[in-house]
């Protein structure tokens, strides 16, 4: 009763199984085979395959789907530091031999790539991640296989994790000191809009409590969901409410209808002040600066720093990439994670994970964006915080900033409105 | 009393570029029954090309003509969807008639193949289209609620490309030969229509209008690899809605989505409002499973 | 005259199966670990597609929306490792979004079984629901599909939004303890590995039986032709509602199996495309075979994980042209190709058996209907 | 007429949008009789099966299954109860599972329960195989037992279906011009089937060949315009003025002889 060919589909499953097994398989031997010393097939230790002449370090970001927007430059900005360590000599004598990664914009992606970075090509260190999801799907996987983590973007803080150095800014290095800033200007009433994701419900969570103790007051909080494009009902409801400012934590994408809609609304920044973390040099170049004239930002790093540093950093970018690419903040963080890790190791001695962290605390390095200093306690970096407004060119010009770099607070403990938002593990 | 007008005001300019995203839709979907989930990226292509136009104006001509790109950039925007919708009918479109959910699948595809061309050619990050200047600010009927110009001159496209559609369908012979393919393929061949030709031209000219849609949405909207994903879901929720196969239906499933949607987020947020709309669509469904204008057949299946 | 035939392919068949399960069995002892938890993680995949295909393959029914009832699976069990790893405390994100006390409903996940079980009966019980409300009205093909995407992006949109009680789009992570074992230690991984080859097995066999009993053989009446299987007395509705939740219920276990190896789920994994994924392992494979739907799903996971390795550039290319290459040229699946292979040698061999030889036989691998 | 109808239609009317096909039609059937419907086309006679087994819904009208327990009201039930209850029809287009082998189609539209846990438990008794050998035997396609009911020729296509309505057991059986598109040599071979099928159960036959209902001495309803034009033998039938007016043109005298 059976129909035709069946004994054939089931020899075809065993056959194509154990093809598959042993392909992946085969493809593990060659793996490391081509990684030097035996001891690489041991259990995953955090051995660094240092094999001669190079140590590999893994890039892993989304270079393809919706993130791709953002993280390709940060990748373009990581592979320019490595190939000017290399030129310089490499580390302790090694040249960096960086593994690229996809994390295609998918969580449990950056998660299989990473344990991959780790386990199979013993990569001495991963700089990667970018959304806040991307980092908490790597996170378990670091500190289970005891891998090293450099995250160069801002992000809502509460979290320091053993495994990971964050060199961008958390909440009080961006979020409380440019709330600070607005209310010096005299901005009492805030319109909280943001994407919905926990970045912005985080942040947003930050700015009313310190808004409550400082005598602002938050008129409104709204959500989009991410790849929103339609804000004329946004825009309705910020006319009603005239508030002193919007403090806009909108991602990607929806910044560009955003904009658009309100110039269209006939509400130009002299109208209405708007302040954004998500938006840098790279946004502004995709939005269109005649949209974003004279509106602000909150970053630690803009093209237009003045620091001999960041003068050398644009020109090569500039000579690497293209006449007409810009730098931004999470391009200056990831170039500025390469720079400390090597400097970690250097002090360490050794690619090894625990020795690279028991020595990275205290590290200083004049980086593009000025001088940052690594916390050992919270792994976290001292950053100086600078408030810019987009100019018609494209470029931000720096209106204000933090004067001496500010000591990197994950968990708000230095802020007493800040009590209750988090115990802290 | 401000905030109501131009919430309607919002309603109904929301509805005209749903409709928009939809019309092309409505073609290849509802009189052809061809799933085309790669819609979004034929409006992805409409955005590049005005795109394209504006660097080619901004680089070759003198500044004065600047700003009539937007036209120019218009109907180039139809012919390059119009061309790759007649290229991918030939090459794939083709096989999979009469095979719906293939057909889905293999547009799944389409679509992902022109993202990554896209983002290949343009990069990954988005670009900036400045609009023209005779579209910038708006129309201030009642002191405090504004008109912008983009968002009546979208309305207007949308109802010319209504009533340009409608005359080609329903008053043109080559609307006619079509209607005849798309209701009685082998019937309207024997009678000496060229099905191939009708079936290459009826899915231009659905992409086609794509491409217009995406043109219009530089102007409020973003231009990347991805847009596309966003109104892929919309589009198809306006034609089922509306009912397959009558444009009446289309323009009024338009309508309906586009005001409910604007009600809700007034009352609650985006994201809700969202939800909302889409549980409505799910329960008007259950009492009519073929949408508003529904076209009966009386076959077995 | 055909049983002596149809014996020795059923003994042939048996054969292939046990050769198969006896490899998946002993993969640790020739896998590296992170091969290994890739692997896991793609049988949990294939438990899914078995569902899907069923579904799909067997039945006729497309539905686009399976990513929904895989991550409420994966939440379940997510919420249960959430739970044990906080201890006695909230947990963190329930922390900093100003919660005091833990939400009603995440009580009974505190217990392992009563997890596994909410795992498997919420994913069963939503499809049940929303079939009740879609083939009772006989809402069928395309408009069902479109539906199944309305109800993913839904839930989506709602678990992203309650970022208090879901967590968020960072969603559940950071897990330690299973059953008071902590849970990324090596021998929990080969048992953890161990216990998803057992469940698809069993899965397998599972659906195996229900494919080819008569009931298997009233849902391909359904997939050929609804309305004409309503007249011989049988209410398709009921049929299509019971198979949507059993592969809904499937694809539940798999999101709990997944969540287990992966150690994170957020809303982005039951999205518009992780969804239609599932459907493309399905469609390579060889929808209307079970086994079909086994290859497929290892032979795309492999090749995306492969591919994006090696060209992290262009494999979204590569897998675009392979989805449009199956659904237009290949319907039959690489099942298909193995049967219509093998036909091409037993023709060859000139071995046909002579009720079925000649033309009949090369048709047959073809016959597709939608 | 001392036995009871087993089938009582009453002034049912069915339109589509407007256009009214069947107009206060009335149709009585007795336990084992064999009804000719014929008319020409467009006359609502496949429209009038439509109704009986549930696939349209009368506008207006009465349609009773008198079984032994009771009467059913049809207009009120789902399709498949109908079926379920004892009414098997058979489509114009042969209407089969092509995905399904021969012996596969029969089996699913034996009479069994139909619910879904009855169907995942049921195994093929040796008494209901034989049953199907039988009809296999009947319907003389034994030899393609395990083909794919796809492959098989327009006539094996009818027969299988035929098949399956014996193997269904119902009450009353709708057949849907059972010869058309068939060679002669098939035609008279249906005839047969029909002999058979006739014995033990009511049947409707919706039939435009009047060589194949004349060899049938049983009653004929003709349809007109969803009316009720005559009804008697074929005798009686043939020799009607109105019938060969509406049938034939509006030739008065000429043979009734059939147009195709």
């Amino acid at each position: 009763m059976k129909r035709k060919g069946n004994w054939f589909k089931g020899m075809g499953l065993a056959v194509s199984v154990s093809l598959a097994l042993v392909g992946c398989g085969s493809n593990n031997e060659n793996n490391s085979a081509s990684s030097s010393a035996p001891a690489s097939s041991a259990p995953a230790s955090s051995s660094a395959a240092s094999e001669g002449g190079t140590v590999k370090v893994g890039i892993l970001h989304s270079l393809s789907g919706t993130m791709s927007i953002s993280e390709v430059t940060v990748k373009n900005s990581e592979l320019m530091a490595i190939d000017e360590i290399n030129a310089a000599g490499g580390v302790l004598g090694k040249q960096i031999e960086p593994v690229i990664e996809d994390g295609a914009s998918d969580w449990p992606t950056f998660a299989e790539k990473a344990r991959k970075l780790i386990s199979e090509d013993k990569a001495a260190t991963v700089f990667g991640g970018w959304t806040s999801a991307s980092r908490k799907a790597m996170l378990p996987v670091f500190e289970e296989l005891n891998g090293l983590l450099w995250y160069p973007v801002q992000y809502e803080g509460l979290e320091s994790s053993p495994n990971i150095f964050y060199t961008g800014a958390t909440t009080n290095q961006q979020i409380v000191p440019s709330v600070d800033y607005l209310l010096e200007q005299g901005k009492k009433k805030f319109f909280l809009l943001g994407s919905d994701y926990v970045f912005p419900r985080t942040a947003n969570k930050i700015i009313k409590a310190q808004l409550a103790a400082k005598g602002g007051e938050t008129v409104a909080e709204e959500y989009t969901p991410l790849g929103h494009t339609d804000y004329t009902t946004i825009i309705a409801k910020i006319k009603e409410a005239k508030p002193d400012v919007v403090y806009n934590t909108l991602n990607g994408d929806s910044n560009v209808a955003f904009f658009k809609q309100l110039k269209d609304a006939g509400i130009a920044a002299a109208d209405l002040t708007t302040l954004s973390v998500s938006i840098a040099e790279e946004e502004v170049k995709g939005i269109g600066a005649d949209f974003l004239a004279g509106h602000l930002v909150a970053w630690n790093y803009y093209q237009t720093t003045d620091t001999p540093e960041n003068k050398t950093f644009v020109e090569s970018f500039k000579a690497k990439y293209g006449a007409d690419s810009v730098t931004s903040d999470p391009m200056e963080a990831g170039y500025t994670a390469v720079y400390l890790w090597k400097a970690a190791v250097e002090k360490a001695g050794s690619f090894d994970v625990d020795a690279v962290k028991a020595a990275a605390g205290g590290i200083e390095f004049n980086a593009p964006e000025g001088k940052v200093t690594i916390d050992g306690e919270n792994q976290h970096i001292y950053k100086t915080v600078r408030i810019g407004e987009i100019q018609s060119d494209g470029m931000i010009k720096e209106l204000w900033n933090s004067g001496s770099p500010v000591k990197p607070d994950p968990y708000l403990k230095g802020y007493d409105w800040a009590g209750d938002l988090s115990s802290g593990s | 009393m401000e905030m109501w007008i131009s919430q309607l005001f919002n309603g109904l300019s929301v509805s005209s570029i749903l409709l928009l995203i939809a019309l092309g839709l409505a073609i290849t979907f509802g009189l052809m029954g061809v799933i085309n989930m790669a819609h979004g990226e034929f409006i992805m292509i409409g955005s590049y090309t005005a795109y394209l136009t504006q660097n080619l104006f901004k680089d070759l001509l003198p500044k004065g003509a600047f700003d009539s790109y937007f036209i120019a950039a218009i109907i180039a925007s139809f012919l390059v969807a119009f061309v790759i919708g007649y290229v991918l009918e030939v090459i794939l479109i083709r096989h999979l008639y009469g095979r719906p959910l293939d057909s889905l699948l293999a547009t799944w595809g389409v679509g992902l193949v022109l993202q990554q061309i896209a983002r290949s050619i343009f990069g990954a990050p988005n670009v900036a289209v400045s609009s023209p200047s005779w579209l910038n600010g708006g129309l201030e009927l009642i002191d405090g609620v504004v008109f912008p110009y983009k968002r009546l001159f979208i309305l207007a496209l949308v109802a010319i490309c209504l009533v340009a559609m409608y005359m080609y369908i329903y008053r043109s012979a080559s609307g006619r030969r079509m209607r005849a393919v798309m209701q009685n393929r082998e019937m309207a061949a024997c009678l000496g229509i060229s099905t191939r030709r009708v079936d290459g031209m009826t899915f231009a000219i659905g992409s086609g209008i794509a491409g217009i849609a995406g043109c219009a949405l530089t102007l409020i909207g973003p231009i990347g690899p991805n847009i596309g994903t966003y109104y892929i879901v919309d589009a198809f929720m306006v034609v089922v809605l509306g009912g397959v196969g009558k444009l009446v239906g289309t323009v009024v499933g338009a309508l309906g989505i586009g005001f409910f949607n604007t009600m809700f987020e007034w009352w609650s947020n985006a994201s809700l409002g969202k939800v909302f709309v889409f549980i409505l669509i799910v329960a008007f469904l259950q009492w009519k499973p073929k949408g508003l204008f529904a076209v009966r057949t009386r076959q077995l299946d | 005259m055909t049983s002596i035939f149809a014996d020795r392919r059923r003994l042939w068949l048996l054969l292939g199966y046990i050769a198969a399960a006896a490899v998946l069995f002993c993969a640790p002892l020739y896998l590296s670990d992170f091969r290994l938890n890739l692997l896991a993680k793609f049988l949990a995949f294939a438990i899914a597609a078995l569902g899907l295909d069923l579904l799909w393959g067997y039945t006729g029914v497309l539905s686009l929306g399976h990513g929904v009832f895989f991550g409420l699976g994966a939440y379940a069990m997510g919420m249960h490792l959430k739970l044990q790893a906080s201890g006695t405390r909230l947990p963190d994100f329930m922390d900093w979004s100003g919660l005091t006390k833990l939400p009603w409903f995440w009580e009974p996940f505190k217990v392992f079984p009563v997890a596994v079980a909410l795992g498997i009966l919420i994913p069963a019980l939503l499809a049940l629901f929303l079939g009740f409300f879609t083939f009772r009205n006989r809402i069928k093909g395309v408009y069902f599909t479109i539906l199944t995407q309305a109800l993913v992006i839904i839930v989506t949109t709602l678990f992203i939004g309650q970022q208090a009680y879901t967590g968020g789009t960072n969603g559940l992570t950071s897990f330690t303890k299973l059953l008071g074992e902590p849970l990324r230690s090596d021998t929990m991984k080969t048992v953890l590995y161990l216990a998803t080859v057992a469940v698809l097995v069993l899965v397998f066999m599972l659906c195996r039986y229900i494919a080819n009993s008569r009931m298997g053989k009233v849902l391909r009446a359904i997939r050929d032709g609804e309305n004409r299987v309503r007249f011989l007395g049988y209410n398709p509705a009921t049929y299509q509602m019971m198979t949507f939740a059993f592969s809904g219920a499937l694809a539940g276990i798999a999101g709990m199996l997944f969540v287990l190896h992966v150690g994170i789920i957020s809303p982005s994994m039951m999205g518009i495309v992780p969804s239609i994924e599932m459907i493309l392992w399905v469609a390579i494979g060889g929808r209307g075979t079970l086994i079909g739907a086994l290859i497929g799903t290892l032979a795309l996971n492999y090749a995306k994980s492969g591919l994006s390795e090696a060209y992290p550039d262009f494999w979204t290319i590569g897998l675009g042209v392979l989805f449009i290459v199956v659904t237009v040229f290949l319907p039959g699946g690489i099942a298909g190709l193995i049967r219509s292979g093998a036909e091409a040698v037993r023709r060859i061999r000139g071995r046909g058996n002579m009720h079925e030889s000649g033309a009949h036989s090369v048709l047959q691998g073809s016959n597709r209907s939608v | 007429m001392s036995q009871a109808p087993i089938l009582s239609c009453k002034e049912v009317t069915v339109a589509f949008d407007g256009f009214k096909a069947v107009q206060g039609m009335n149709l009585l059937l007795l336990p084992g009789e064999l009804r000719f419907l014929i008319g020409p086309n467009g006359a609502g006679k496949t429209t009038m099966l439509d109704v009986i087994c549930g696939k349209v819904k009368p506008v207006s009208g009465s349609v009773s299954f008198h079984r032994r327990p009771g009467a059913l009201d049809i207009t009120k039930l789902q399709e498949h109860k109908i079926a379920e209850s004892g009414i098997g029809r058979k489509f114009q287009t042969p209407s089969i599972f092509a995905g399904l082998t021969v012996m596969e189609n029969l089996e699913i539209a034996m009479s069994q329960n139909r619910s879904v846990w009855a169907t995942l438990r049921a195994t093929l008794k040796p008494s209901e195989r034989e049953r199907i050998d039988e009809e296999l035997a009947l319907i003389g396609l034994g030899d393609q037992r395990h083909l794919r009911a796809g492959l098989l020729s327009h006539g094996q296509k009818q027969w299988l279906e035929i098949g399956m309505m014996l193997l269904q057991e119902p009450e009353i059986l709708l057949l849907d011009e059972p010869v058309a598109g068939m060679t002669d040599k098939e035609t008279d071979k249906t005839g047969e089937l029909l002999q058979e099928i006739v014995r033990k159960r009511t049947v409707v036959v919706v039939e435009h060949d009047m060589e194949f209902v004349r060899n049938f001495a049983s009653k004929v309803t003709v349809m007109h315009e969803g009316k009720l034009l005559k009804e008697g033998t074929m005798d009686e039938i043939q020799s009607d003025d109105r019938v060969a007016e509406v049938y034939l043109g509006r030739g008065k005298g000429r043979d009734a002889h059939a147009v195709g």
